[in-house]
């Protein structure tokens, strides 16, 4: 199941998303995403060396496929409308990234055939006339310096920006799991005793989807909006 | 100043400057109105092509200028060593196509795009001369990003609308979807 | 190479160049004789005047060169003018005060601390006189940049140190971060 691919090939997570649903030869649609979502989770998992300034952005779209995962396995679960936007918008913007992807590729074949149109040198022979400004004195250069040296980038405060944003991340990918699992009443925790690390407790609550999907255990939900239970089918009593 | 003199004089002008030079500027140092140097621009435009010269103009928004006919690439690349020849990445070209398509955008939009933030390599594309920033109008400590003359000179061609699939890839249907 | 495509390829040459080619240059470049490229030049100077272009072919003994054509002199007088005589830009400004406290300092430095080309900016600035460039001792093709001594007079200081602050803002770590 592990999906063995060099890091350093995959941009971002849309080119990885994009590269999975290609290789199964699919069309980008809810069903397909969720096709290929455990071998997103996979390779994030197995990819410990994702560059810290990617890894928010990684996370961000495993938490967006559990849910269409989740939905595609139980399609009677509900989602907040919060949830919902999520899950369109990502087929969305793979739609769209994989428009540009190929534009990428088109120019870069143009680039690379060598047609290039080069420019003459700027007003090339023209004597240099001295013609300072008038209204500009020597405050006027510390004034543009330290405006200058405000625009440089900090790398430090990037970093500690983005070790934010993957705690949050993770946070919600937390919770995320933890509602899900309220919505289904099952013994969870049984599941995810051997578990290691949170991708492992988001791939046991997926394979426990599965399950339901293969018909291993069986879904029981009253009325619309009411529990819904979780049976294990060879003990149940119909 | 009558049409053949005008083309001439632009011609001189864009010559001299081998810069991109604004339309308006044109306009002034020829005392012409915009419409007749635009007109003028685009009769030159076919006699150059008309003639396989070794120049073209190149035209973006609102600004001209004049460079090496794409065919003589080889040619010329014995004569000059230029910044444009080096090779892009594929995060470059990423960045670029969507620019180019859907310039001028914010960097936000281009990440929206790309699912990853780009700032590294925007950056590394306006130090190498291939985009633009202007401010936005609509956020005064941000940018708008566009493409520049250099990266149309890089693929050799002479307007954004050359780009492969201009038309469909330009529009963007959720905006499209939105407003109607 | 047949004549229409050489003719191009000289044109090209000729205008990439911004000073004169020897003949034989331009007949090793196109893979051509020497009375080749003479015949296609004389045809190319030919054309030029009956078609009153903006460019003349200058020949000086051995060498071939493009430029303006002199009836068009006044015109690119005002162009030169309203060039030098525009009020700097932001662009310009920060290149300046980069410069100012940096120099002697090389372009693409300029270009790390801005983050933005500065190719334009430097041209122009060079071209009124504000910036000078010296040789770079490390670098045989490229260039230094400093503010001109003109321009300092101007300014009311002899030497650059005397800028407010130079002690500390020339050594600011921020840019040690960007340039190594």
């Amino acid at each position: 199941m592990a999906y063995n691919v060099k890091i350093e090939k995959f941009e971002g997570p849309m080119d990885l998303l994009l590269e999975l649903i290609e290789k199964e030869k699919l069309n980008i649609t809810e069903l397909s995403l969720a096709h290929v979502a455990d071998q997103y989770l996979d390779y994030i998992k197995a990819n410990d060396d994702i560059k810290l300034e990617n890894l928010a952005e990684f996370l961000s779209v495993a938490a967006k496929l559990i849910l269409i995962k989740s939905r595609a396995l139980l399609p009677l679960l509900q989602f907040t409308e919060e949830e919902e936007e999520e899950i369109k918008d990502l087929a969305k913007q793979l739609e769209e990234y994989k428009k540009f992807k190929e534009a990428s590729i088109v120019l870069g074949k143009l680039a690379e055939a060598g047609r290039i149109s080069y420019a003459r040198p700027g007003y090339a022979g023209v004597q240099t006339i001295f013609y300072p400004p008038e209204d500009i004195n020597v405050y006027d250069f510390r004034k543009y310096f330290q405006f200058v040296l405000a625009e440089i980038p900090v790398v430090e405060q990037l970093d500690e920006e983005v070790v934010r944003e993957v705690i949050t991340l993770e946070e919600k990918i937390n919770d995320l799991q933890n509602t899900l699992r309220q919505r289904v009443e099952m013994s969870f925790s049984e599941l995810t005793t051997g578990a290691t690390d949170k991708i492992d407790v988001i791939l046991s609550f997926l394979a426990m989807l599965e399950m339901v999907k293969q018909r291993i255990i069986d879904v029981e939900q009253g009325e619309l909006f009411e529990e819904i239970r979780l049976k294990n089918k060879t003990t149940s009593q119909f | 100043m009558e049409q053949e003199k005008l083309k001439s004089a632009i011609e001189s002008i864009l010559f001299v400057s081998g810069e991109p030079v604004a339309v308006a500027k044109i306009a002034k140092v020829t005392e012409s109105s915009l419409e007749d140097v635009e007109r003028s621009v685009a009769v030159l435009q076919e006699e150059y092509s008309a003639a396989k010269r070794g120049m073209v103009i190149i035209r973006k928004e609102n600004e001209f200028q004049l460079a090496t006919n794409p065919e003589n690439a080889v040619v010329v690349e014995q004569l000059v060593k230029s910044e444009i020849q080096e090779n892009l990445s594929k995060a470059g070209l990423e960045v670029l196509a969507i620019i180019a398509y859907r310039g001028p955008i914010t960097r936000v939009e281009v990440e929206a795009i790309r699912g990853v933030n780009c700032s590294f390599t925007v950056r590394s594309l306006l130090m190498r001369g291939l985009l633009e920033r202007i401010e936005n109008p609509k956020d005064n400590r941000g940018y708008l990003y566009k493409i520049s003359f250099d990266f149309l000179k890089k693929l050799g061609i002479d307007s954004i609308e050359k780009l492969p699939d201009y038309e469909t890839l330009s529009k963007d249907d959720r905006i499209d979807s939105i407003i109607t």
